[in-house]
């Protein structure tokens, strides 16, 4: 299917077009498409996305996590930003999975890019790219045994003892 | 005015002049701190525009930065000590020659500043003996030199033998350093 | 890793290889050349080196942990601590991000005061980068040079908010004051000075033959590599894509000024160097026209909400103590919602993906840091070349270690 | 064996050595001060009027710094080092002519430890020694970095030493002698102008940068090299073990300006004085102006130091070896038509 003009419309339409009921639901905030789809199909949509002809999503600009505990069943989502250069159009690709299976397949094959950016997000939240070369922590120390930015884990540091927490609600 | 270095005490005559060799040397050692920038962060920065030419940290005769802890005298500790860079700090003031002084640049060095997080170390005061803390987020230039200048005061008024007093010693095994 | 080498691997010849040539180098964390902390562990044939392997996270301070347990106001003091050589792009990135999700508009006037600002961040930033090229190189005195220049910008923002370094400049809704005419009159010596002061750096390096030798072909990575990888910045640039967001997605008035994007050719230290010197000369214009066209109005968004109000309101005037208190203790009234707003950073898309749920944290904070994302591709850029082209290679890609860990 | 000249040769050498090592110390706060001056800085200032004390306060310091000597070390080579580089260092000077002689006590006394007959031939051999304080200090440390120090300054030292010597060649070729005194005495014609540079431009100009390579000044400092291998062959070092080396350096420096003094501008031979008639009076002029030549080349010495990027290693071979060689060669013949055409010797 060709795309004539490149707007947040035309993508969609596109898109549902391709793949029909995998686009779960989209968006528009701030004038910025948000689609959401299943986890297991991110590569194949982004792949269809990035050598359409027109479409063109040539780069990957951010990919991170994200942690929903309250919403059961898809506790933990990747977002990736993606940016089409040759149409100025960017868009949002979200993908929930379950806590208790965060495996989402990997876009180091599409984007040398994303392969830092995997091994942060599963650093930070524990996510398992699947397929990913080298998935270790990149930023905290290897000997961690969870993932921080997980919402159930506290921010500060336990080992400090000059701290008064009673009067801070800690 | 520029303060130049006052003459020891000592027994003056006609010609000579003695004074004890731990004040000379004392001020041998103020007067030539090779500081081993452990710059990580934002004052790493500030420490750059200290050693320009606005701020000339060379005044102190401290310009000559040794990047190898063997010949440093003071160990400047600049930025966010981060918990996996811990050990490799510990490692480098092991590592470093006595005397040596260590002086902890900026609120994340001192105490973890507004990084009181699961991933900083708060205050590097946990895993080396610290002389001198600068505050600031980070210090001003003047503000770090201040600090070297305490450190010249340090090394002026120490004895030749602290370094092998026990309380010295027990120190340093407090933090867990090994002592020949 | 140098010093602390010595320890535990103090032989010199690798024991996995048969043949006995191939050493294991460790460079880092606290080799002067890294001038912030990550450590590469290179496997080297004499001088050559035939892989790296880079870890990072040596400062990691846990940024968005931090940014999801505090105000949105808060928040731009974090920012400072990302890229600290240009704080003020930051710092600005980050009000225009929850302007954009409130739905402030700025005057026009604030949106070219911003201009003036991060130009002069941008050339700041350049100026530490190119200097330490120089400085890498063995060439001390042209970083003495610029820090010289560097510290009249530092004088300027000074002037504007206090603070030399982390600046933490600016409100959301625009600035806490109008510019005071010290500073513009620093701004206008500083335009007509910095040219010239800076043609000495210039005529020491550039052109230098030793320099050139040095840098030409060290380091190189191709325009379909380097968009792979990621790249944004004057890094992409001098591969040959004339990306910018300043251009692209146009931020804070930006299509009102006239600029070039520099390009390089082949992506190497060389080119990097280039093109960050042209970008300097391309900001003094940009803030010379933004100083020339300088609209009148006010210095901030009329919206009481966010923007704190004056003292002397707040001990006068019912709503300002509100707002004030308000304002304080983190309770503005943010909308929920998701969005994402990038602007041109010293070192490219400095991107912030924020996600609000209408509390008083935001939900999710993410940072799309332009050092992070590119310093990657450093494996691959010096694998095959010498140690120093290595170095010089890290330098060139402007590296800061704030913004890489995150 | 005559008493009086034993005496004679001690106290000349007592004085020259503690001039060297005095000139070497302050050699450390004249770099500090030429670099602060470049820099538009001021330079050490605190230690005595004007920072004139630092040299001594660095000494004083290093003096009572702590020992290191890794585990992992050779341990006697790691000591030996720093030795041999000290001691190559300062017996360099034993061949150079300070000045003609002075008359005292109704003795001529030569003002040089020793005229050999073959000076040249004693530096270039005594300087080939000198590579070793630095190849057995950063070998012996058995740290990587000092190793890379090591092997650069050895590779370094040998192509410069090749470059060094045909550009020497030259100028022996032009005095029929290999004794420095000879040489700088050849010199003193058109009045105490008749310098070797008018005749070896090109020769000097190889010299001189062979000279900078041999110091391991910049722009050839790679063996130590501060942003690739942090201290390179003596990042182990500590206290005046480091000392050793760092003096070993500023020696060879002021050597090295003696030697380009006398090799190429005349010695201590200056303008205007076959004037004068006393012979003690000119022996001090001769020391005078042997000592401004020399100080002048160390400025230039520093002067690159703190205005050029270093070269790779790579470039550095390729600059011995393909250019200061071949260049050396070239200056050899063009010496040798020109005797020929010139002198029909």
């Amino acid at each position: 299917m060709s795309v004539q003009e490149i707007n947040n419309a035309s993508v969609l339409e596109a898109l549902a077009a391709e793949f029909g009921e995998l686009i779960i639901n989209s968006d528009e905030p701030y004038g910025f498409l948000t689609i959401e789809i299943p986890a297991e199909k991110n590569t194949a949509i982004i792949q269809w996305l990035m050598e359409h002809p027109t479409i063109k999503m040539n780069f990957l600009t951010d990919l991170c996590g994200v942690h929903f505990p309250d919403n059961k069943g898809k506790e933990i989502g990747v977002v990736y930003h993606l940016h089409s250069w040759t149409n100025n159009f960017r868009m949002r690709i979200k993908c929930f999975v379950a806590a208790a299976t965060p495996e989402v397949p990997t876009l180091t094959t599409l984007f040398d890019a994303a392969n830092w950016m995997e091994r942060e997000t599963f650093d930070f939240y524990g996510i398992q790219f699947v397929g990913h070369p080298d998935l270790r922590r990149i930023l905290n120390m290897d000997e961690m045994d969870y993932h921080p930015l997980l919402k159930q884990y506290a921010l500060e540091d336990e080992t400090r003892d000059d701290k008064d927490d009673r009067f801070f609600g800690r | 005015m520029v303060k130049i270095v006052d003459a020891p005490e000592g027994v003056e005559g006609h010609g000579f002049f003695a004074t004890s060799l731990d004040k000379v040397i004392g001020m041998a050692r103020a007067n030539s701190l090779w500081p081993l920038p452990f710059a990580t962060s934002c004052c790493g920065i500030e420490f750059m525009a200290t050693m320009g030419s606005n701020y000339d940290l060379g005044r102190f005769g401290s310009e000559r930065l040794s990047f190898s802890p063997r010949q440093a005298d003071l160990l400047m500790v600049m930025g966010t000590i981060a918990k996996k860079m811990g050990p490799v700090l510990k490692q480098v003031y092991d590592q470093m020659a006595e005397p040596k002084w260590v002086i902890a640049v900026g609120a994340c060095a001192s105490s973890g500043g507004i990084f009181d997080t699961y991933s900083v170390l708060q205050g590097i005061d946990k895993i080396i003996p610290v002389d001198v803390y600068v505050p600031g987020c980070p210090p001003r230039p003047e503000q770090i030199i201040e600090g070297v200048m305490k450190i010249q005061e340090l090394a002026k008024h120490e004895s030749l033998r602290r370094r092998n007093s026990d309380e010295y010693k027990k120190m340093l095994e407090s933090y867990n350093i090994e002592t020949i | 890793m140098s010093q602390l080498d010595t320890h535990n691997h103090g032989n010199f010849v690798s024991t996995e290889t048969i043949d006995g040539e191939i050493a294991t180098l460790n460079l880092g964390p606290t080799h002067p050349a890294t001038h912030g902390v990550f450590q590469n562990v290179m496997k080297v044939d004499g001088e050559r080196i035939l892989s790296s392997e880079p870890t990072i996270g040596y400062i990691h301070r846990a940024f968005e942990k931090l940014a999801e347990r505090r105000p949105y106001n808060q928040i731009t003091p974090i920012t400072d601590r990302l890229n600290y050589c240009s704080s003020p792009i930051n710092n600005m990135g980050w009000h225009m991000t929850v302007e954009k999700l409130a739905g402030i508009n700025v005057p026009k006037k604030v949106d070219y005061m911003r201009v003036i600002i991060m130009e002069l961040a941008r050339i700041a930033d350049h100026l530490v980068c190119n200097s330490v090229i120089g400085v890498d190189t063995g060439a001390l005195t042209g970083f003495t040079y610029v820090f010289q220049e560097r510290e009249k910008i530092y004088e300027m923002f000074e002037e504007v908010c206090g603070a030399r370094l982390t600046t933490n400049i600016g409100r959301i809704g625009g600035f806490e004051r109008e510019f005071s005419p010290v500073f513009f009159s620093k701004l206008k010596k500083f335009l007509k000075e910095f040219p010239g002061k800076y043609q000495e750096f210039d005529d020491l390096l550039t052109r230098n033959r030793i320099f050139m030798d040095r840098v030409i072909g060290a380091g190189p990575i191709t325009p379909e590599k380097a968009i792979g990888y990621g790249f944004t910045g004057p890094n992409l640039r001098a591969a040959g894509v004339d990306y910018d967001v300043r251009v692209m997605n146009p931020y804070s008035s930006y299509e009102d000024f006239d600029f070039t994007i520099p390009i390089g050719k082949d992506g190497d230290t060389y080119d990097r160097f280039i093109v960050r010197q042209e970008e300097i000369k391309q900001s003094l214009y940009i803030i010379q026209q933004a100083l020339d066209a300088m609209p009148e109005g006010l210095y901030h968004a009329d919206v009481p909400a966010f923007y704190l109000p004056a003292k002397e309101e707040v001990y006068s005037s019912m709503e300002a103590l509100i707002y004030h208190f308000k304002i304080v203790m983190g309770e503005t009234p943010i909308p929920a919602g998701e969005v994402y707003h990038a602007v041109e950073g010293a070192n490219g898309e400095l991107g912030y993906y924020l996600i609000s749920d209408g509390g008083r944290t935001p939900y999710r904070l993410h940072f799309r840091r332009p050092c992070f994302i590119y310093y990657q591709a450093y494996p691959e850029m010096i694998k095959g070349s010498l140690l120093s082209d290595a170095i010089l290679t890290m330098s060139s890609m402007n590296v800061i270690a704030g913004e890489l860990d995150a | 064996m005559d008493f009086a000249l034993l005496l004679e040769k001690s106290i000349l050498i007592l004085i020259l050595t503690a001039i060297t090592l005095g000139i070497a110390t302050y050699l450390t706060y004249g770099e500090r001060k030429v670099a602060a001056f470049l820099q538009d800085r001021l330079g050490p200032n605190r230690a005595g009027k004007f920072g004139l004390l630092q040299p001594l306060a660095d000494a004083g310091k290093m003096f009572f710094k702590e020992e290191l000597i890794p585990k992992s070390s050779e341990k006697w080579l790691f000591i030996i080092g720093p030795g041999v580089a000290m001691i190559t260092a300062c017996i360099t000077s034993a061949v150079i002519p300070w000045g003609s002689h002075l008359e005292l006590f109704g003795r001529n006394i030569e003002l040089q430890v020793a005229d050999v007959d073959i000076g040249i031939l004693y530096i270039m051999g005594i300087v080939g020694v000198g590579v070793y304080g630095i190849m057995i200090g950063g070998w012996a440390s058995n740290n990587k970095y000092s190793l890379y120090g090591a092997i650069r300054a050895s590779s370094q030292m040998i192509s410069y030493e090749l470059g060094m010597g045909l550009a020497l060649i030259a100028v022996i070729m032009m005095s029929g002698s290999l004794s420095l005194r000879e040489i700088v005495d050849q010199q003193s014609g058109w009045g105490g102008m008749k310098w070797n540079i008018i005749y070896q431009p090109l020769g000097f100009l190889i010299f001189f940068t062979c000279a900078l390579a041999e110091c391991n000044r910049a722009p050839f400092d790679l063996p130590e090299c501060e942003s690739e291998l942090i201290g390179g062959y003596h990042t182990e070092y500590s206290s005046m073990k480091l000392g050793f080396y760092l003096f070993a350096e500023y020696i060879n420096m002021f050597i090295s300006s003696a030697v380009i003094a006398c090799v190429y501008f005349g010695g201590y031979n200056f303008p205007g004085m076959h004037a004068i008639e006393s012979q003690n009076v000119l022996a001090v002029l001769q020391i005078v102006a042997i000592f401004m030549k020399i100080s002048f080349f160390i400025f230039t010495f520093m002067w690159i130091r703190w205005t050029l990027p270093r070269f790779r290693y790579d470039q550095l071979m390729h600059l011995g070896w393909k250019t200061m060689i071949p260049l050396a060669i070239v200056n050899m013949l063009l010496t040798g038509g020109g005797l020929l055409l010139f002198s029909g010797k």
